[in-house]
């Protein structure tokens, strides 16, 4: 009894721990990523918040926190108010699943791979209600471009990490990242070079990123499918986004890269290589978004269904043959 | 000259109030001022001070202005967000939706067409919202003096900050932004999201 | 709207299940360079009918002009295309100089036509700053800036201003250049041809810039006549239209230019010929840069140049109000200009911009009609956009380089 | 002058009234037949582009000696032969309507709606013809000589005399 007790205990610690970690590096990845755009752009970025502009975010929040709520004339008012939440917890929850290092991971089910990906889609079932109950034709819009873009791109994805599953045998994330660290190469991104740029840019698509943002195209839908939320909404669609980033270069880094295993182990921070990877990819998240301009919607849907879909299932078989012949 | 002006107004005005004991509003009510700034309600250990200055700094701190050019100034508007002059570097970003936003710059000449759409944006965006008169146009109308043109946004719209100039420099525009950061730095009651 | 009904009941008949989805975007709108609004119907994302409608800057500058004396009205051109001021004020000065016969001495015209093509590098430069930007391409926007930035500095060393110049007089120029200016254009003109490498790197063979540029818009050249598109539109289809070389004035005919132009007429066209033209200004710059040491000395203003405060005719003038027209006033002094028409035309960085003036003998026009290009490309957005996606629209905004300072006037 | 002004003037003497030769050659014309003497010049003669149309109000105008308020002031241009051509049209005042020629220039669509949003000259045969700078419910022609530069209260335009007392801040 007392030991489930300490168990349930111990749960909820590592739970908010989680939690706040991960808000916390949600919050500084828009600082980051304002910061290097900034650099790239010859600016200086934030520095008048805060010494070196570091409390920017948190006043960005607390800003956000105290502005008014408005619902607008005619929305659907149940669904105008979950879309928001709905993005969020399927944003965020994939969090858990990711194995951080050898021994930790919050909820380590047989099924993590499968999950994330349900989840993932589900998401989009927030900016697709938030579209279409918002009672705006922009939103409407850019809805209806998220649903068409998340569904195939999905695929697309999907199939890029099946390949990683046959080579791994297994859907545990840990198990994934066990088997990579026992493959030749250690790394998947390597024997699955194709899958791993289909991945890629399937999820910088997933998560409405340039080039792929057209959603929420800002010169040519205002703000898509958030254009009418306002204050905290508005913010959770935000943390959703990067919530989204972080979860993708998550998935990414235990898929392909490796997860929490390095060249060598640093004593006492066991998440170090894990964290430098997700880094380096959140870094090549916002370097294209400062570099690419932005897709049209059909030519993005052409990418999807005529280049990566096809490549990912050559791949795949091609997979599934070497597997069969070794 | 006319945002200091203002300032100075609105400060002798909450001085005259708390001298005159005047009629109290909205939480001035309901609290006792135990030290100076700091305010507490009878009875209870709240202190509101602390809260007037937290959310003011991060008001004053992420200022949104909308993307809303209307003319020559708005070159400017975009020439200060950019490199040279940098915005970003006091959190400020330009957002397109008005909802999302917290500044109105009137960036240019309003025409009377145009008035009841610059109107009907300011009564899109969330409180508590703020707005800059960009140019001699929106300060007064300028050189405009025609049938079609409206004499100055102050017409139809709350104006918290003038910046006059045919079109402002982009120093100009960072200086009455940063005015309006001191001028919500001096806000007090208005931690909600009412105004 | 009789033009929507009927498309829209077209549309109905096609196809019975779907209805048109009407779209109203601006005038508030990140991507319409100002207060264009654009009321749109649409099929899925395709556009079935544009309608532009234009007029939420109209601040009335040709009444304002019928009461302002000429000197003045070059103030109100600054606010015309307020991208490049510098070319608006030139061609509200030749109009003048025509009716009046002025002879503008050659280093004023040496001069305007640097200021011109100073103009015509910043407005080449914002166009693809907020071009790239509505393509969704951020970076170059900034890169563009901070170039444009430069020029300004320069134009703010010329003559005070950064943006609304008033630099050309009636029969002339308001000041001489100082060497610390030439030695910083000379400085420009040599670095700027990197520059626009530069933001050919970033552009100009990347793959999704291609595919949002390359068959987006086509017109064709005896479309773009008809459809009245000057300038870059223009060229960008094929036609070598410049009124630098059709109609030379200032001292473009003693500089050597290329006029490029583009042979498909896409987006992606018009596109190359601007940032050729921008090489070409930069040329022509270094020229006219070279040719001033031959003038050295000379005056900037011709003779019999109106008085910049207070205009010749109006010293002998006490302005009663007209018995008929009531608030306009009416000078009847000697004769100022004289009783006629004038009709100038230049290659403004948007196209071909031009006055056509009506004197009645007093220091005032009667009637002064400043055709726009940018009024004549809004128009064309309606033929323009049909067929394409509203991701396209915003391109074809970006290379009809729109700004509605100019077209509402 | 490529163009042989005799010739035109044999074969719509109804049409050209006057030939000026000012800074370029100008036609003044009358109103009747105009439709197909334009169609000429731009089929037959060369003249393909419209650089501009617009309206000019000559009331008490100091140098007029003609009768008609308005005219009509049309800017041709020939690429190959480099020539430019004026053609005003005059028009009356009690009956002021013009031919459209939209249908041989689509630029004439805007022009010829600003002219009649300025002057309110009628355009017949215009598909669209609406205000296009001022809003719809405007009311007068703000060119025309006798319409003030400012409006005084009185002839403010409702929607924004409305706004105005509806939100004008107090001080």
């Amino acid at each position: 009894m007392e030991g489930t007790l300490i168990e349930i205990i111990k749960l909820v610690v590592a739970g908010l721990i989680l939690m706040i970690v991960s808000v916390l590096h949600v919050a500084y990845l828009t600082y980051a990523e304002r910061k290097i755009v900034a650099r790239m752009q010859q600016r200086l970025g934030p520095n008048r918040v805060g010494p070196r502009g570091l409390l920017q975010p948190i006043a960005d929040m607390l800003k956000l926190l105290s502005k008014e709520l408005i619902t607008p004339d005619g929305v659907d008012r149940p669904i105008f108010y979950i879309a928001p939440f709905i993005s969020l917890v399927c944003g965020a929850t994939g969090v858990a699943l990711i194995p951080i290092w050898k021994t930790f991971v919050f909820s380590n089910i047989n099924v993590g791979l499968l999950f994330i990906l349900a989840l993932s889609s589900l998401s989009a079932y927030g900016i697709i209600l938030s579209g279409w109950s918002s009672n705006s034709r922009y939103a409407f819009l850019g809805g209806i471009r998220s649903a068409a873009q998340v569904i195939s791109y999905e695929i697309a994805m999907g199939l890029a990490l099946l390949s990683v599953v046959l080579m791994a045998g297994s859907l545990n994330l840990r198990d994934i990242v066990m088997a990579q660290i026992h493959s030749p190469f250690k790394i998947y991104a390597i024997p699955q070079i194709i899958a791993f740029f289909v991945f890629m840019v399937s999820a910088v698509a997933e998560c409405n990123r340039t080039p792929f943002d057209l959603p929420e195209a800002e010169n040519e839908l205002v703000a898509g499918y958030f254009v009418e939320y306002s204050g905290m909404r508005f913010a959770l669609f935000y943390l959703a986004e990067y919530f989204g980033m972080i979860v993708m270069s998550a998935l990414a880094v235990t898929c392909f890269l490796g997860g929490w295993a390095g060249p060598f182990d640093v004593p006492f921070i066991p998440c170090f290589w894990f964290l430098l990877k997700i880094y380096a990819l959140l870094f090549f998240y916002i370097w294209i978004r400062a570099t690419l301009p932005r897709y049209r919607y059909d030519q993005l849907m052409g990418l999807g269904w005529k280049v990566l879909i096809p490549l990912a299932l050559a791949n795949l078989f091609l997979t599934a043959f070497i597997k069969l012949i070794v | 000259m006319a945002e200091e002006k203002e300032i100075k107004e609105q400060e002798v005005q909450e001085a005259q109030e708390v001298q005159e004991g005047g009629e109290k509003r909205g939480i001035e009510k309901d609290t006792i001022e135990i030290a100076p700034g700091v305010r507490q309600i009878p009875g209870a250990p709240v202190i509101i001070a602390a809260i007037d200055k937290i959310i003011n700094w991060a008001r004053a701190g992420s200022m949104w202005p909308v993307t809303f050019g209307l003319a020559c100034c708005a070159i400017e508007m975009m020439a200060t967000g950019a490199s040279h002059y940098d915005l970003d570097r006091y959190g400020i970003i330009f957002r397109a939706s008005p909802r999302q936003a917290d500044v109105l710059i009137v960036a240019g000449t309003v025409t009377k067409k145009m008035a009841p759409i610059v109107r009907r944006v300011y009564d899109q965006m969330p409180e508590p919202k703020y707005v800059i008169a960009m140019g001699s146009c929106a300060c007064s109308g300028g050189v405009f003096r025609t049938y079609a043109v409206a004499q100055g946004a102050d017409n139809f719209l709350p104006v918290d900050v003038y910046v006059p100039g045919c079109p402002p420099r982009p120093e100009a525009l960072l200086y009455g932004l940063l005015s309006l950061q001191e001028k919500i730095k001096k806000e007090t009651k208005r931690w909600g999201c009412w105004r | 709207m009789g033009l929507a009904v009927e498309v829209n009941k077209k549309q109905v008949e096609d196809s019975q299940w779907s209805e048109p989805f009407y779209i109203n975007m601006g005038p508030q709108h990140p991507s319409t360079h100002g207060v264009l609004r654009l009321f749109l119907e649409l099929d899925g994302e395709t556009i079935v009918n544009c309608d532009p409608r234009v007029g939420y800057l109209h601040r009335g500058v040709e009444k304002l002009a019928e009461n302002l004396n000429y000197n003045q009205t070059i103030v109100l051109s600054d606010r015309l295309d307020y991208i490049s001021s510098a070319a608006n004020n030139v061609v509200f000065a030749l109009a003048v100089e025509k009716l009046m016969g002025l002879q503008v001495p050659r280093r004023a015209r040496l001069l305007r036509t640097i200021v011109s093509e100073m103009a015509r590098i910043c407005n080449h430069l914002l166009w693809l700053a907020t071009h790239a930007l509505d393509i969704g391409a951020m970076t170059v926007f900034l890169y563009c800036f901070r170039d444009r930035e430069w020029l300004l500095n320069i134009f703010e060393k010329i003559c005070g201003a950064r943006l609304t110049h008033s630099y050309v007089r009636v029969g002339g120029v308001r000041l001489d250049f100082t060497n610390e200016i030439i030695d910083d254009l000379y400085k420009f003109t040599e670095v700027f041809p990197e520059r626009i490498l530069d933001y050919e790197t970033l552009i100009d063979v990347n793959r999704i810039w291609l595919k949002r540029t390359k068959g987006i818009a086509v017109v064709s050249i005896e479309e773009a006549v008809n459809l009245g598109l000057t300038g870059p539109c223009l060229r960008g289809s094929g036609l070598a239209y410049d009124v630098r070389k059709y109609r030379p004035y200032d001292a473009y005919n003693e500089v050597e230019f290329v006029v490029p132009i583009g042979k498909n007429g896409d987006t992606y066209d018009r596109y190359r010929v601007r940032m050729e033209e921008l090489r070409q200004s930069n040329y022509i710059i270094k020229q006219c840069l070279d040719k001033l040491p031959e003038t050295e000395g000379e005056p900037v203003l011709a003779e019999g140049a109106p008085d910049l405060l207070l205009p010749d005719g109006l010293k002998d003038v006490v302005p009663k109000p007209h018995p008929k027209l009531g608030a306009i006033f009416k000078a009847q002094p000697k004769q100022w200009a004289p009783i006629g028409e004038a009709f100038a035309s230049i290659e403004s960085p948007k196209g071909e911009l031009s006055v056509y003036l009506v004197s009645d003998g007093s220091n005032k026009p009667w009637r002064w009609r400043i055709r726009t290009p940018s009024f004549i490309h809004v128009a064309a957005i309606k033929h323009m956009a049909k067929g394409h996606m509203i991701a396209d629209l915003v391109a074809i905004i970006g290379t009809l380089d729109i700004v509605l300072g100019d077209s509402d006037r | 002058m490529n163009l042989a002004v005799e010739e035109l003037q044999k074969k719509f003497p109804d049409v050209i009234r006057e030939v000026k030769k000012g800074d370029c050659l100008t036609l003044i014309c009358g109103r009747e037949g105009f439709l197909e003497f334009i169609e000429y010049l731009k089929d037959q003669k060369g003249f393909v582009y419209l650089i501009d149309l617009c309206g000019v109000d000559y009331l008490n105008y100091p140098a007029k000696n003609w009768e008609e308020r308005f005219e009509v002031v049309y800017h041709l241009y020939n690429f190959e032969a480099k020539e430019l051509l004026r053609i005003r049209v005059r028009v009356p005042e009690d009956d002021c309507w013009h031919y459209s020629v939209v249908k041989l220039w689509k630029t004439a669509d805007f022009f010829e709606r600003e002219c009649y949003d300025m002057f309110g000259i009628e355009f017949k045969g215009h598909p669209d013809l609406r205000r296009v700078l001022m809003p719809d419910d405007w009311k007068g022609y703000p060119l025309r000589k006798d319409y003030p530069l400012a409006l005084s209260e009185e002839e403010e335009w409702e929607v924004y005399k409305e706004l105005v007392k509806k939100n004008k801040p107090k001080r």
